[in-house]
């Protein structure tokens, strides 16, 4: 679904991304891990169109989408939750959630979903008229994933989504991951800290230092990894 | 828990509330921490932590309660008195979201927490007399210090935007410590770290409590690292402490657990 | 820094030449200074181009005892600061004197300079009494009447022609009408005789709405309104005057009569009075000069392009009669030659002042001003 | 290429259609004279076509460098190379000492005078740079103050026939008490509002000026304000003028020196971070009112300075030279300078200022040339001229390895 | 009592002049927080392209309300084309540039407009048509209102409420707010923001357009410099007001005009703009973020 070809990606003139090459199926959690700095935050915003790669390629559903414009993007079904949350300060969490559903036109779907999201997280329901920048550090990181939900992307992807959560959201998050994928067939592109968590969910992971892809295999077997467990998962 | 009746505890907050319009988000919390105690604060997000933190620490006035610091800078009811005082007081903060001087250098950063504990004045940075001069080599000297026990002197003159997450972090403590606190306050220090930083970030603060006497105050999400850590667990939800207790009763509050830390809590 | 050198080695040439009389081939230095760009620029642009007519002609016809006239023209946007940099600069061109410049402000911070460096200041429209009063420039003249003059025949027209007892006084803030309006208070304070001033008043010239103001006027139960200033505000103010039913007289002055306050007011400019120069415009110079502007720019000339010829024609000839460019001599001439002027037959007194010019006051009747005499 | 043409091209037809009406038709609606002016249509249209193609081309070559070449460029550039190596800089400041102090004798009286203005501006564009560059604190009514030190020249020398040296210190201290009266309420405003409010004080300044003619002599302003003494010398017009020049060098000089010298101390750090994170400094121990303040002060202190040899050396004052422009120009100085940078600062001023003279041959294009250089070395210089190298300097201090060694002897 | 009424009217008309600019002003401050000096000659340039073309329509001999609406129509179009190249040559470059940078590009941007219809025009003042008719049911009361006064009291009314309205409710509104918060998630959204940006400028100039149209021929008279001086009374409105809200900007502008029409009734107009300013302080130091701003909803 998501083909990406040794992507270059610079900030000026520093090199965060070294021929980067990953692959997403259809229908499948993928999940990026790696050390602080190394790079993961650039290759989805890569895909996301934020930054663009100097060289390279990135076939969604095998059309490239490298020089499009973040809109465009948007548009093809590619969502994401940014690292930093990026909440609209002054929207109210419902103006928040209603402009994740910026590119949708279906009305009714979108109330529905509205409804949906506020069964998952009742605080979220509780707080739906306070200005999305009031929010604590944790309802900020809910309203994110939730804003994401509600484009109903193909591909989402996901930049430590679990940041700041309470222990026991951190699990509902990671069921609820696991969920949108099963009913609604959604791709999703985790990148997580808690490779542990991450690698549970995940079909498959990567595994990325200073730039480079260095590791990719099934999920479970990099969990089992020596050199994974003792880098990444603190055991 | 006082274990000295001689000593008086660092920080000492009497039913501190706060609302916002009509949200409660601190509600009646006590709480008291010793002299070179390590503390955590837990609960649910949106519980209250940042805001309870952000009334200790002069950012909002509290509606009501006592916050009283007794340090070696001073013994004062702290409520409505404004954040730099309170530092300067011997409270220093991080904050949940990094808040750095990003083009900055490393080093400076940390010297502008040596701020509040150097005098010069206009007249002396014009002069450069050899009062200032000194004091600006010691500020330069101890913030230097500062970071080598951190483990940053190789990024010293890097700018603060160019850190990698986790340095950024640990950045912060460097220049909360660079104030000389009685009590340091961390607000989800390892937020964004992955396991094996977080285990070095333990190491960290345990060594900051030991070798300088400060005590800590903080609020963490990661069970392994506050269980680890804390000599004692405050918990909060909904504003309320509804639990406080060394790490052993809490992993056992069946409310905790409820609340907070679901079936598989500890990790 | 060759350059420099060559100029320190051409220095004492020059002056060895400016010490021998007969060295008369070299071209006759007269700088031009004044507003030229900028939102000013239409006052000081005409002087430009009546300087430049004029002494295209005089070029023309050989020059003056057969040396060319050279023109310096710079910008000084009316701002002091700035004048002090083109007074300089006319200094390092060794210009022999200037036609400058239009505003009182820049020409009083400029006149320092001038006055140090023997310069002759000639200007066609700075008012301020002050320039020519204080005595303290001797090297300045002008072919404007002050200020004083212009309020004074104000004053007395509105009290001896019109009757009028009870007066408004306003202003746009600015140098010159405000100076105005300050002498038209108090000519009219010492008047006596149940003269007084109800309301003096600054108007905050560019402003959108003046209808403030002219309620305040309606209240103050002026009979008359004395407004020192430029035509902007006054047809602004007339206007809105006259559509709040407010009908009494109001009495301007040069700033105003301008045909683009008839034109801006129209209907509401009927009956309004301002005072202006004498009218020369039967003056056969007036009328050749304002031809040839016309021939010369396709458009009418523009505000004191009539003084600013007279000035010109002033200097160039007193340097005629001088038969040199001396200081002492062009400034003797100018005050004993009188000289045939667009503006009439004219000469200066010991202050400055142009003599045989002065001001009479004007009506608008049937859209057009109208000289009362 | 084709591509390039065909942008070209359109670019040219959009300007073309853009500038129609006010390039093309001239009206005069008091004759009702309508002139067509169709050549300008032409003029525009090649003008727009040849000047898009050197636009992209310019931008090309600015992202081009910023994304290829910026750190050789830092690493061997002229810029570095001046800092790096200290016998460069130093035959560089050396040159620019020699000709700043030969200048007067090298050149005539206007040459000097305009000098001596661009002088000010670098003076005054330090000054400022103390309070947006270096504390972040955007303040467009910078000009008050210097209107301050002016009127107050200009006054005590009317009414006492007190001498320019005499007010100097009067004037730079009445400067930095409106500083303080002002900066007092206004300081916890946030960016644009402290800028609005800044702007407002300005103006206020101003109409005070303009209206209360009692005190101010009002817009006919006040002339014959002595020139400086020079230990009692009496000197010609253009020995003062020389005179004066060396006086605002000076002033120049010293300006830099304690510029310099503050922002590399201790309330120098704490500006710069205010200027990064309020909230952050605040939790730092640092006075948020106190140290804006110092820097307001300080600002209004060097503007009072400056207004009081402006006053000296016009020897006339009036409000008309107070006006909002001139803040904005101070202002652009410090912003095309690169905010901190001392270096830039006084390089912006010397164009800012220098440039409307020098295009004075342009007589009426030149401000149309002005406005538009503005917008244009924004573009494509936005950091400014020079970016600050400040902090390049305090690594060189705090060499610890060096540090360390000293000690060890 | 009447006098009170007078000044009140002659206030609410001002008020509405600035109100008029300043809706444009503050709709660009929200979106990209930049100053816009060059608002004001985007104003100018309307009314002088509105006086142009009424001008050959006259020649022409167009009749009255037909000169009005070409006029308005025409103005609208080259003020939104002079405010969309505007932001494209001056602004967009600078996006990511150091805050001030927009601000001293905006200032020369402004010093530029000026000059250059200056050196295309005159710098003299022009009249400017009455093209609003007079209507006869104000003739009874025309002492107190004109109908230019009423059009333009009427006109900032409406245009305030349909910007309330545009800004709440339509996507593009939406996606300005978005844009307005947070560039980068705005996109991340689904915004093209560069499209929502100029688009912001086409219609904040738009605006000017109408404010210039109407205001020039309330005046009945323009020149090169008028749009400086609104522009930086405008903006002092918009501040007031609390800059970035629609309402705000409105208010303000009514307050300002309120304020220098008192001043000037009860006091001096000498010091209209002194009081203006010294109000704008006091607020400031009473509600740091204006009138109906927001303040800071960011959360440590
Ligand atoms: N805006 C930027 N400008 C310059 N350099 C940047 C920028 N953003 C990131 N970098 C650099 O690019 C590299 C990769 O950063 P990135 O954010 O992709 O890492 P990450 O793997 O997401 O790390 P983290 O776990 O901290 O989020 C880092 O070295 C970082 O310093
Ligand atoms: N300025 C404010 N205005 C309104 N509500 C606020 C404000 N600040 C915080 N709140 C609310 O107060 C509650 C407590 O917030 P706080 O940030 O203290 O939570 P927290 O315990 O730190 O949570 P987290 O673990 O998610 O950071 C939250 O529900 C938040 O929405
Ligand atoms: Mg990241
Ligand atoms: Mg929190």
């Amino acid at each position: 679904m998501l083909e990406i070809n040794n992507i270059s990606t610079f900030y000026g003139n520093i090199q965060a991304l070294h021929d980067v090459s990953l692959k997403i199926n259809e229908g499948e959690i993928i999940t990026l891990i790696g050390a602080n700095g190394a790079g993961k935050t650039t290759t989805l915003l890569s895909v996301s169109g934020i930054v663009q790669p100097k060289s390279g390629e990135i076939l969604f559903k095998g059309e490239p989408i490298h020089r499009m414009k973040p809109d465009k993007i948007v548009q093809m079904g590619i969502c994401q939750v940014p690292e930093g949350r990026h909440i609209f300060p002054y929207l109210t969490v419902s103006e928040n959630l209603d402009m994740g559903a910026f590119l949708r036109k279906d009305r009714e779907g979108i109330k529905k979903d509205l409804e949906q999201i506020y069964d998952l997280f009742p605080r979220l329901a509780e707080r739906r008229h306070q200005q999305g920048g009031t929010l604590s550090g944790g309802e900020q990181q809910m309203l994110a994933i939730s804003r994401a939900l509600m484009a109903r992307p193909r591909l989402l992807l996901l930049d430590e989504p679990s940041l700041g959560l309470a222990p026991l959201i951190v699990q509902q998050i990671f069921e609820i991951i696991k969920k949108i994928k099963e009913e609604s067939g959604t791709t999703i592109f985790l990148v997580e800290q808690n490779a542990n968590l991450a690698l549970k969910v995940a079909d498959r992971g990567y595994v990325m230092e200073t730039g480079r892809v260095t590791m990719e295999d099934k999920a479970s077997s990099l969990l089992s990894n020596e050199d994974v467990k003792k880098a990444y998962l603190g055991i | 828990m006082k274990q000295n009746d001689q000593t008086l505890p660092v920080l000492e907050v009497k039913g501190l509330t706060m609302d916002f319009g009509g949200l409660r988000a601190v509600d009646h919390v006590d709480m008291e921490i010793q002299n070179g105690e390590i503390v955590a604060l837990i609960g649910p997000n949106g519980a209250g932590k940042t805001t309870f933190f952000n009334c200790i620490t002069g950012i909002y006035t509290p509606t009501s309660g006592d916050i009283i610091v007794h340090t070696k800078f001073g013994e004062k009811r702290i409520n409505g008195k404004k954040p730099n005082q309170v530092t300067e007081l011997g409270l220093a903060r991080t904050f949940q979201n990094i808040r750095l001087f990003p083009n900055m250098t490393v080093l400076e950063n940390v010297m502008i927490g040596r701020h509040c504990r150097t005098k010069a004045k206009v007249i002396g940075a014009l002069l450069r007399d050899p009062g200032t001069r000194k004091e600006e080599k010691d500020a330069a000297a101890v913030s230097y210090g500062i970071l080598e026990k951190i483990g940053l002197t190789h990024l010293a003159n890097e700018m603060a935007s160019n850190l990698p997450y986790g340095a950024q972090r640990k950045l912060e403590i460097a220049r909360a410590l660079a104030t000389e606190p009685v009590l340091l306050l961390l607000d989800e220090p390892a937020a964004g770290m992955n396991p094996q930083e977080t285990e070095e970030l333990t190491g960290l603060i345990r060594e900051i409590r030991d070798q300088d006497k400060i005590a800590i105050l903080l609020i963490e999400h990661d069970m392994k690292l506050v269980m680890n850590l804390s000599d004692r667990i405050y918990v909060m939800d909904h504003g309320q402490r509804i639990a406080a207790g060394t790490p052993m009763e809490i992993k056992n509050n069946p409310e905790v657990i409820k609340a907070y830390l679901g079936e598989e809590a500890d990790a | 820094s060759q350059k420099a050198e060559e100029k320190a080695a051409e220095a004492p040439a020059e002056n060895t030449e400016a010490a021998a009389p007969a060295a008369s081939t070299e071209p006759i230095k007269i700088g031009v200074a004044g507003a030229h760009s900028g939102d000013l620029a239409s006052y000081g642009l005409p002087t430009v181009n009546a300087v430049k007519l004029y002494v295209d002609e005089v070029n023309k016809n050989g020059g003056i005892d057969g040396r060319m006239v050279e023109l310096y023209i710079e910008d000084d946007v009316c701002k002091p600061e700035v004048a002090t940099n083109t007074a300089s600069k006319l200094v390092s061109e060794k210009v022999v004197a200037v036609v400058g410049h239009i505003c009182s402000g820049a020409t009083k911070a400029a006149l320092g300079i001038y006055k140090d460096a023997g310069i002759l200041v000639i200007s066609p429209s700075a008012t301020n009494p002050e320039l020519t009063q204080s005595g303290e420039y001797p090297n300045f003249l002008r072919t404007i009447a002050p200020d004083d003059a212009q309020a004074r025949l104000e004053v007395d027209f509105a009290i001896n022609t019109l009757n009028i007892k009870k007066f408004a006084v306003l202003h746009d803030k600015g140098d010159y009408g405000k100076g105005l309006a300050e002498f038209a208070k108090s000519f009219l304070e010492a008047t006596g005789n149940g003269v007084e001033v109800v309301l003096y008043e600054g108007v905050t010239p560019g402003a959108v709405d003046y209808s403030a103001v002219v309620q305040k006027i309606g209240r103050s139960g002026a009979e008359a309104v004395i407004f020192g200033g430029y035509h902007p505000e006054a047809s602004k103010i007339v206007t809105q005057m006259r559509k709040k039913q407010i009908n009494i007289p109001f009495i301007s002055d040069d700033g105003v009569k301008d045909d683009t306050f008839i034109k801006v007011a129209g209907e509401f400019a009927e009956g309004v009075y301002a005072t202006g120069p004498v009218d020369t415009s039967s003056n056969p110079i007036n009328i050749k000069a304002v031809e040839d502007h016309k021939a010369a720019y396709q458009a009418d000339p523009g505000a004191f392009f009539i003084n600013g010829y007279a000035a010109t024609m002033a200097l160039l000839n007193a340097i005629d009669k001088a038969d040199s460019t001396d200081y002492d001599a062009v400034s003797k001439a100018l005050r004993t030659e009188y000289v045939e002027t667009p503006l009439g037959n004219i000469s200066f007194d010991e202050k400055g002042d142009a003599i045989g010019v002065g001001f009479s006051m004007y009506q608008v009747q049937n859209g057009a001003y109208v000289e009362l005499k | 290429m084709l591509n390039e043409l065909k942008k070209s091209l359109i670019t040219a037809v959009w300007f073309m259609f853009l500038t129609f009406p006010i390039m093309v038709i001239k009206v005069n609606t008091v004759y009702n004279t309508i002139v067509w002016r169709w050549h300008n249509l032409i003029y525009i249209g090649v003008g727009a076509f040849f000047g898009s193609m050197i636009w992209r081309w310019l931008h090309y070559k600015k992202t081009h460098i910023s994304e290829r070449n910026i750190r050789e460029r830092l690493k061997n550039g002229l810029q570095n190379a001046i800092v790096d190596n200290k016998k460069v800089l130093y035959t560089l400041i050396a040159v620019a000492v020699a000709f700043t102090f030969a200048f007067p004798h090298m050149s005539n009286a206007y040459q000097i005078n305009i000098m001596t203005t661009a002088l000010m501006y670098v003076v005054l564009g330090l000054g400022l740079n103390i309070v947006v560059g270096l504390a972040g604190l955007l303040d467009l009514g910078y000009v008050a103050f210097y209107a301050v030190g002016a009127y107050s020249y200009a006054l005590l020398n009317h009414h006492f026939g007190l001498g320019f040296w005499a007010v100097l210190p009067i004037g730079g201290a009445l400067a930095m008490m409106f500083g303080i009266i002002l900066g007092f309420p206004v300081l916890r405003l946030r960016g644009d509002y402290l800028a609005i409010v800044t702007l407002g004080f300005g103006e206020i300044i101003r109409l005070v000026l303009e209206n209360w003619n009692a005190f101010s002599f009002g817009p006919s302003g006040i002339s014959g304000i002595d020139r400086p003494s020079f230990f009692g010398l009496t000197l010609n017009l253009s020995q003062s003028m020389t005179a004066l020049y060396y006086l605002v060098l000076g002033f120049a000089v010293i300006t830099i020196f304690c510029v310099n010298r503050l922002q590399n101390s201790r309330i120098g750090r704490a500006w710069l971070a205010l200027r990064e994170d309020e909230i952050a400094c605040q939790a730092m121990g640092i006075d948020k009112t106190k140290t804006k303040l110092t820097a307001f002060a300080l600002g209004a202190t060097w503007a009072g300075f400056m207004g009081v040899v402006f006053a000296a050396k016009t020897t006339f004052v009036n409000p008309a030279s107070f006006t909002f422009l001139e803040s904005a120009i101070i202002l652009a100085i410090v912003v095309l300078g690169g905010m901190g940078s001392i270096l830039g600062v006084i390089l912006a001023a010397l164009i800012l200022i220098l440039l409307p003279e020098y295009l004075r041959a342009f007589s009426e294009l030149r401000m149309l040339i002005f406005g538009g250089s503005m917008v244009l070395m924004m573009v494509f210089r936005p950091q400014g001229l020079i970016s600050n190298v400040r902090r390049k300097y305090l690594f060189d201090k705090m060499n610890f390895g060096g540090e360390k060694t000293n000690e060890a002897k | 009592m009447d006098y009170f009424l007078q000044l009140f009217l002659s206030g609410l008309t001002k008020g509405s002049i600035y109100a008029l600019i300043a809706l444009g002003y503050t709709m660009v401050y929200g979106i990209i927080q930049l100053i816009n000096f060059a608002h004001g000659e985007i104003y100018m340039i309307g009314a002088f392209t509105a006086l142009i073309v009424a001008s050959v329509l006259t020649i022409l001999g167009f009749s009255g309300l037909s000169i009005l609406i070409l006029a308005g129509i025409a103005a609208v179009i080259y003020s939104s084309a002079y405010g969309y190249t505007m932001e494209k040559i001056a602004y967009r470059p600078l996006r990511n540039a150091p805050r001030l940078s927009p601000l001293i590009s905006a200032i020369g941007m402004s010093i530029f407009l000026q000059n250059y219809v200056l050196l295309a025009q005159t710098s003299d003042f022009l009249p400017f048509p009455a093209l609003i008719p007079e209507f006869e049911f104000l003739k009874p009361v025309s002492h107190i209102m004109s109908s230019a006064e009423l059009v333009i009291i009427l006109s900032s009314a409406v245009i305030m409420v349909l910007l309330t309205f545009f800004i709440k409710f339509t996507r593009m509104g939406k996606a300005m707010r978005a844009t307005a918060q947070d560039k980068k998630m705005a996109r991340l959204v689904g915004i093209d923001v560069d499209k929502v940006i100029s688009l912001t400028f086409i219609v904040g100039s738009s605006l000017a357009a109408l404010g210039g149209i109407l205001i020039a021929s309330h005046i009945g008279q323009i020149n090169f410099y008028i749009g400086f001086i609104a522009g930086i009374k405008a903006f002092t409105a918009a501040v007031l007001g609390g800059i970035g809200s629609i309402p705000g900007a409105v208010l303000g502008a009514l307050i300002l005009g309120w304020t220098e029409s008192f001043a000037t009734g009860y006091v001096s107009s000498d010091y209209e703009d002194v009081f203006a300013f010294a109000l704008l302080v006091l607020i400031l130091i009473f509600r740091p973020a204006g009138i109906l701003g927001k303040s800071s909803a960011q959360k440590v």
